[in-house]
């Protein structure tokens, strides 16, 4: 691509390819690094049993990523999601004596709800989606807390958790569920309108505005999923552990946001997608358990993963940096 | 060559306005907090012609055309548009009503594909609900094919240049069915080969009796394509004429309510010494080998094609790009690594980008001007206020800008007032060196004759100027010493008065033009 | 002219508020407003507002520092641990060493190797809380000696003047803060890249070391803010700062300060801080279950936020 | 060599017995801290190699290292539940593995009873009830507390809460004036107390703490009243349910009124010695419980000074 000629040139060098592979996947290549090295350090990480463990681990926080994907696509951020899986679990809990149908039903619409009233706010209000949905993130906790109690619920309808153990061989339902989840919302961020508005809208507002896009209906849609998101997490982790808590799910919204940036989506807006969210959620399961099985000091993970953290978004820079402006 | 084109084409001369005017305007105000941006504008649009609308930077053109596309509301008036109530809500109504913008600030998407960007708002779907990716490729290359360009709808437009980009922008005017095209300001990113493209655009638009608004600065163009030229004043419709009955100066003194001085300051230049001497200065990809001098006093014009090197070359002077060869300072070797290296050696840079580059939008006039002075406005850390006030004051009134007060925020000026405060931040730091890449851009033309005066005074009293601009009659009007450039080299050198367009034009064309030059500036 | 007047009512959106908070609540719970009572507040709040001071910088510049909870730990653990061992003055030098370098370290990140702010210091956090963890196995630290009272303790615990020395020590931090924000030539360039940073480049201003500066100067004040809280609390753990982060970037968004930069003030965030804690004192005066308080802070920073875009739409765009 | 302790008849030899060890993390607060080290230092001395994670108080990530402690074949597990309720499908797990589980410290809830081997830990509820006995007596039966509460949803905080309850409902002339949760921590416990002493003044009469920690604020906070002549020196009572070092100093000298003894080291020593001797195959009580006695001045030399 040059200043005269737009045309993408076929004749590509194999080294540009490459280059491109590795603009487009990085974190898939680290998470495929990750892999080899803890597969040669451990024994474990290969077995069946181990392989779908990561993948479960994946669930939670990649639910709330692949929500988030579309969000920050369009430029906002959405913090309060750690918060709706709090109060999406107790609700799907709290509400099995009127049956298992009406209490998931009643979580799901309000994670909905939540999402469209963090939506509403961002575009009616104009208040930057950051401030909004920090305040939620503490609202909608204190809601919970209050309205909960501090104690836990267990889940009185087993069928929630027998089918969060239901597995497709050794692969859990729930991982199943999350991959067509994930499918789902890539291919809406790629081959609809919707989706593509959201990169518009993202990109640049303005032109989205003035292109007669209907900007926060596209806005407050991507916060109502992403609140649906946080809303199936919150089932699905009720499920997992067969109990609720107020607390479930503190702290989610970062390693959430972290997957979605390590994935290459930009947290402007305007440019990312799926696909690298799921290679950074894979990544940092990955990280986790292979420390676990290297039998590594819990002391020390929290370090390793900042410093990990730091490195792929030093490693993302470089291959995908923006020309930096020398002097700025 | 040109001017002859524009006698054949006077087919139309006998445009007459007559008949129902296919949009009627009638006493349109809008104020901002401030700001009246338009106090009552009235104007009769018919089909089939173009009509050009003048007048000096925050006249209230671009308002009005937002208002006509949906982006802002009036405060009071009507529109009629095929002689019903016309009041769109939003940009999607005015499409749907068949209104479209072309903007001045470029209004497009990076991350999506250029034919994403042209359908933008519209994309045309399948049954399932899928976009119909044949059909919105198909009809985009058919839409650019229309206007002459050669894109690849598929290529992400970020990827393209900026005047590829402002291509993409114009095919949306032929992409939609539409009996209203505004053009604003849309050749200041243009190379006029570009542009001869776009004018070709608009005749076939005319031919097909869509009515077409046009605003420039530029008078060469909008004699050359318009039918009939509105002057808009402070917020007021001043007259319509027909532009086969008016002439630039008539129109000119509509629009800033006097006659301009178009006498040329005196020529007379001191020899003075040599101030930069740069020599085989290359910055890969950007230029290469480049190497000249320029003296006190002495404007040294810069010309070439967008996209030549020449803003690259002025960034790598002024530390803001990493360059290799050597710079004298007056005869000494420098190395400027930073901004502030070139600012203590008494460089400055007025960049072309004013909104990116220029300005905190944000932030005051005075908060401007002060960013590139504070190492003189600073007693122990602190900044002296009273100091910064009357620098502010002080050349900000010897460029007569029009703003409210210091700390009116720069976002809402003008862009000639805007490029004002520009001026005003770098002359105030009193640089022996001044380099200005497109001074002019999107100035009206009273501004542009103040900008002038200015640069012609400062090389008067000894400071060098070193001229970047794509404007031809500039370059010619203001240098004393031209070098062109293309493709990152320099490709000649003429002497101010000796040297025709014809020349210049040579000097930045050639057989390889197509080659690729450079890879473009990731967006 | 009464939009003038609503528009500059709007900008003082966060002193009214204040005002009107502190007011209401007053006359509902009289002893909010006792002596005793604000001497408290203030004194609680005091670790917070010096943190805000400096996180008022970083966020000037349109960056984020979620590293300072963290800091503030490593801080205090110094200052405690230290204390027996090498006296209170070295105690404290080495504590405000380890901000510093903190600062340095996301400066570097964030400034040099031009990472998101949001995610690169959510990095440090985790390494700075991980290495504070590591150092201390999970442990309280305890001051050896906790009946002592030196001037060391003084710090959080004592009176100037008959004010609380810990408002005091935040009243000259701000004044200090005030001055290099609002009346040096680095504050100006502060405010210039927060507000365009390439048009500052251009400009001569060297955005690297300024927005170097301002985390140098975040985490700083996060480490002395860890030496008050050592002082005060007399223990310290890895995650005694957990949570401090948010709150204090409630306290400089309910300030006004624009989370996108180039706008706000010192003052206004010292005003955050102490809306934030009159509240929390105020509901708790009247029994209100704990989580009460995150919920009114939901709704304050929603209307803090909005009163803040009201009177910037009233002062652009119509 | 293996302790004398061990049975001989083992089914795994003693050195080749890999324990794991899902614990909610130490971020929880001192006594965690403690009983990981002592944890630790005991593995070391004993030759055994746990493997250790760190839920780092996060139900769903604990779940996710049982798991992980299951792929690794362990021998034998204990956790240390973040939430007694959200672990028993992951115990259940563990059971159907037939690796035998040990709960520390902290109960699973009755639902999942049937997956766990054996409990090792203190007796929340009864440790409460002892608190709350020395607090009645303290009192003479009458007067007003406040109480200051765990982490909220820890299970530990509800029983802590439930027994002292017990207790103190028996005296018709103790009146709790207000109970907020302090989240195992003292610089949140030293606030809360703050905003007691602003709120009632003169009134408080006792203070219940969750642990020492908590309390320590809360005495914190006090003394500085007292300084001001908020309140006066001596009259409230300080209790709470755990005694941290620092806390039995200031028993000896009066100042804090009392407290339960509970000891980390052998918290911790109990369940890695439980987990080997299941390993090894030898049955267990289902629960074993700790020692947990009160402590006040009458008695405070007899217990010696806790070390964290
Ligand atoms: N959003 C806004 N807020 C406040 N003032 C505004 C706004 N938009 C425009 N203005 C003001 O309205 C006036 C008209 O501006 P407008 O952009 O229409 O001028 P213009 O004729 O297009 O000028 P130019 O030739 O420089 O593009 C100016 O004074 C400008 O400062
Ligand atoms: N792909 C692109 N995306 C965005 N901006 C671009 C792109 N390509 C070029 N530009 C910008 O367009 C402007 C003109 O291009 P360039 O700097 O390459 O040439 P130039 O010789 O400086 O021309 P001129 O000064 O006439 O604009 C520059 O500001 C450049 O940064
Ligand atoms: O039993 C423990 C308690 O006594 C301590 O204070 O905190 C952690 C608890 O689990
Ligand atoms: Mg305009
Ligand atoms: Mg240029």
């Amino acid at each position: 691509m040059s200043l005269a000629t737009d045309r993408l040139q076929p004749s590509a060098t194999s080294f540009d390819g490459l280059k491109t592979f590795i603009r487009s996947n990085s974190v898939w290549l680290l998470a495929l690094a990750l892999a080899v090295f803890f597969s040669l350090q451990s024994a474990f990480f290969l077995t069946p049993f181990n392989i779908s463990n990561v993948l479960t681990q994946c669930v939670f926080v990649g639910l709330l990523a692949i929500g988030m994907t579309p969000v920050v696509i369009s430029g906002n951020i959405d913090l309060s999601v750690g918060a709706v899986v709090g109060l999406t679990a107790c609700i799907v809990v709290a509400l099995q004596p009127y049956g298992l149908g009406v209490a998931v039903l009643a979580a799901l619409a309000a994670g909905v709800l939540v999402g469209l009233v963090n939506g509403l706010i961002v575009e009616k209000m104009g208040i930057s989606s950051f401030i909004v949905t920090l305040a939620m993130m503490s609202g909608i906790r204190g809601l919970t807390f209050l309205a909960i109690g501090d104690i836990s619920l267990s889940s009185t309808d087993d069928r929630l958790n027998a089918f969060a153990m239901l597995a497709i061989g050794p692969i859990s339902i729930v991982v199943v569920l999350f991959a067509g989840l994930a499918a789902v919302v890539g291919f809406v961020l790629r081959f609809t309108p919707h989706g593509r508005n959201t990169f518009a809208i993202g990109g640049n507002r303005s032109a989205a505005v003035d292109a007669g896009i209907a900007v926060s209906r596209h806005v407050i849609a991507n916060f109502a999923l992403c609140g649906l998101m946080a809303a199936i997490c919150g089932i699905a982790m009720a499920a997992n552990l067969g109990a609720a808590a107020p607390s479930f799910g503190r702290d989610y919204e970062l390693l959430a946001i972290t997957a979605v940036v390590l994935g290459g989506t930009r947290l402007q807006g305007g440019k990312g997608g799926v696909t690298g969210t799921l290679g950074a959620v894979l990544a940092l399961a990955i990280l986790r358990n292979g420390l676990n099985l290297l039998r590594v000091s819990p002391f020390y993970i929290p370090v390793i993963v900042g410093v990990v953290l730091i490195i792929a978004l030093v490693l993302d820079r470089q291959v995908n940096g923006q020309a930096m402006r020398h002097g700025e | 060559m040109l001017d002859r084109k524009v006698d054949e084409d006077r087919s139309r001369e006998g445009f007459a306005a007559a008949g129902e005017p296919l949009m009627r305007i009638r006493g349109i105000a809008k104020a901002f907090p401030g700001v009246r941006a338009l106090a009552g504008v009235n104007l009769d649009v018919f089909a089939g012609e173009v009509h050009a609308l003048c007048g000096e930077n925050g006249a209230g053109k671009s308002t009005l055309m937002k208002i006509l596309a949906g982006g802002i509301r009036p405060d009071a008036g009507e529109i009629l548009h095929s002689g019903a109530a016309y009041e769109p809500k939003n940009p999607r109504d005015a499409r749907n009503g068949g209104v479209v913008l072309i903007h001045q600030e470029m209004s497009l998407a990076p991350d999506l594909s250029v034919a994403e960007n042209i359908f933008l708002g519209s994309l045309p779907c399948k049954w399932n609900g899928m976009i119909d990716r044949r059909k919105l490729n198909d009809d985009a290359e058919r839409a650019l094919k229309a206007c002459g360009y050669d894109i690849d709808p598929a290529a992400r437009v970020g990827d393209l240049p900026i005047a590829r980009q402002q291509m993409v922008e114009i095919a949306r005017a032929a992409a939609f069915p539409c009996s209203v095209v505004i053009f604003d300001e849309p050749t200041a990113t243009l190379t006029e080969a570009e542009a001869e493209s776009l004018f070709r655009t608009i005749e076939r638009l005319r031919k097909n009796n869509v009515a077409i608004i046009y605003i420039s600065h530029k008078m060469k163009e909008i004699f050359r394509l318009s039918d009939r030229i509105s002057v808009l004043r402070d917020g007021e419709t001043q007259a319509t004429l027909r532009t086969a009955d008016a002439d630039e100066a008539q129109v000119m003194s509509l629009m800033i309510g006097r006659t301009l001085d178009r006498r040329q300051a005196s020529t007379w230049k001191f020899a003075g010494n040599e101030v930069l001497t740069v020599s085989g200065l290359s910055s890969p990809g950007a230029f290469e080998d480049v190497g000249f001098s320029i003296s006190e006093g002495e404007i040294l014009g810069l010309y070439g094609l967008v996209g030549a090197g020449r803003s690259e070359l002025a960034e790598a002077i002024f530390g803001l790009r990493p360059a290799s060869g050597t710079l004298l300072w007056r005869g000494r070797p420098v190395t400027v690594r930073h901004p502030r290296d070139a600012v203590a050696l008494g460089i400055g840079l007025v960049p072309e980008d004013r909104k990116k580059q220029g300005l905190v939008l944000g932030a005051g006039g005075r908060e401007n001007v002060i960013l590139a002075n504070l190492a003189r406005l600073s007693a122990w850390g602190l900044l002296r206020r009273t100091r910064a006030a009357a620098l502010y004051s002080e050349f900000t009134e010897r460029l007569r800008l029009r703003s409210p007060s210091p700390t009116t925020a720069v976002v809402t000026l003008s862009g000639g007032n805007q490029q004002k405060v520009v001026l005003a931040k770098w002359l105030a730091t009193d640089p022996r060196l001044l380099i200005l890449d497109e001074p002019t851009r999107g100035i009206d033309v009273g501004a542009k004759d103040e900008v002038y005066k200015i640069i012609r005074e400062l090389a008067a009293n000894g400071m060098a100027v070193l001229l970047i601009s794509s404007e031809m009659p500039e370059v010619l009007g203001l240098s004393d010493r031209i070098v062109t450039m293309h493709h990152g080299r320099l490709t000649g050198e003429f002497k101010g008065g000796e040297v025709g367009e014809e020349d210049l034009i040579r000097a930045v064309m050639s057989t390889d033009h197509n080659r690729p030059a450079k890879p473009p500036a990731a967006a | 002219m009464p939009a003038m007047i609503m528009t500059s009512g709007a900008r003082h959106a966060p002193v009214i508020a204040a005002a009107l908070t502190l007011l209401a609540a007053w006359l509902f719970i009289p002893q909010l407003l006792d002596l005793q009572n604000v001497n408290q507040v203030l004194r609680q709040m005091a670790v917070p507002a010096i943190m805000a001071l400096g996180v008022t910088f970083v966020v000037i510049a349109g960056r984020l520092d979620l590293s300072v909870g963290s800091v503030l730990s490593c801080s205090a653990i110094a200052t405690i641990t230290l204390l027996n061992e090498v006296g209170p003055v070295a105690a404290i030098a080495v504590a405000l060493a380890i901000g510093v370098l903190v600062g340095c370290l996301n400066g570097f990140l964030v400034a040099y190797l031009r990472l998101n702010s949001l995610i690169a210091t959510l990095g440090t956090l985790s390494i700075v809380q991980g290495m504070a963890l590591i150092y201390t196995g999970g442990a309280n630290v305890v001051m050896s000696d906790l009946e002592a009272s030196t001037w060391f303790t003084s710090i959080s615990r004592g009176y100037v003047l008959g004010i609380p020395s810990p408002v005091v020590l935040t009243l000259v931090l701000a004044v200090l803060c005030g001055v290099l924000l609002h009346a040096s030539t680095f504050g100006r360039k502060v405010f210039a890249v927060g507000g365009n940073s390439i048009a500052s480049a251009y400009s001569s201003i060297d955005v690297r070391r300024t927005l170097f500066a301002t985390y140098v100067i975040a985490d700083g004040f996060a480490a002395i803010a860890g030496v008050v809280y050592a002082s005060r609390v007399m223990t310290a753990r890895h995650d005694s700062g957990v949570g401090l982060e948010l709150l204090v970037l409630s306290a400089v968004i309910l300030g006004g300060t624009s989370l996108i930069g180039g706008s706000g003030s010192v003052l206004r965030s010292i005003l955050g801080i102490v809306v934030i804690g009159a509240m929390q004192s105020a509901l708790l005066l009247l029994g209100f279950p704990f989580y009460m308080q995150w919920i009114a802070v939901a709704v304050v920073l929603i209307a803090a936020a909005w009163m803040n875009v009201i009177s910037r739409t009233g002062r652009e765009v119509a | 060599a293996p302790p004398d302790w061990f049975p001989k008849e083992s089914k795994k030899p003693f050195e080749e017995i890999v324990v794991g060890f899902a614990n909610l993390g130490p971020s929880l607060n001192g006594y965690a801290a403690a009983y990981f080290k002592a944890f630790n230092e005991y593995a070391a001395e004993l030759g055994v190699k746990p493997i250790m994670t760190d839920a780092a108080l996060d139900p769903a990530r604990q779940a996710d290292q049982v798991r992980d402690l299951i792929a690794q074949q362990v021998d034998v597990m204990i956790v240390w539940p973040v939430n007694g309720k959200a672990i028993v499908p992951a115990a259940r797990q563990v059971a159907q593995a037939g690796i035998p589980l040990i709960i520390s410290n902290s109960m699973i809830d009755e639902s999942g009873m049937e997956a766990m081997t054996s409990y090792t830990g203190p007796d929340d509820y009864a440790e409460a009830q002892e608190a709350g006995k020395i607090m009645a007596a303290a009192l003479n039966g009458k007067g007003n507390i406040v109480l200051l509460n765990g982490t909220p949803g820890y299970r530990m905080a509800q029983l802590r809460y439930d027994g002292f309850m017990e207790v103190i409902s028996k005296y018709p002339d103790i009146k709790v004036l207000d109970s907020q949760p302090a989240d195992m921590s003292q610089a949140k416990g030293q606030t809360l107390m703050e905003n007691f002493i602003t709120r009632f003044g003169k009134q408080i009469d006792g203070v219940y703490s969750v642990d020492s920690g908590v309390g320590f604020g809360a005495l914190t906070a006090a003394r500085a009243a007292i300084q001001e002549g908020t309140l006066e020196a001596g009259k409230i009572k300080f209790v709470d349910a755990t005694m941290y070092g620092f806390v039995w100093d200031l028993i000896k000298t009066g100042e804090y009124y009392g407290s339960v003894y509970q000891s980390p080291e052998e918290d911790a020593r109990l369940a890695l010695r439980s987990a080997l001797k299941l390993a090894a195959g030898e049955k267990l009580k289902q629960f074993e419980y700790l020692e947990t006695p009160g402590v006040t001045k009458a008695n405070v030399d007899t217990i010696s000074r806790p070390n964290f």
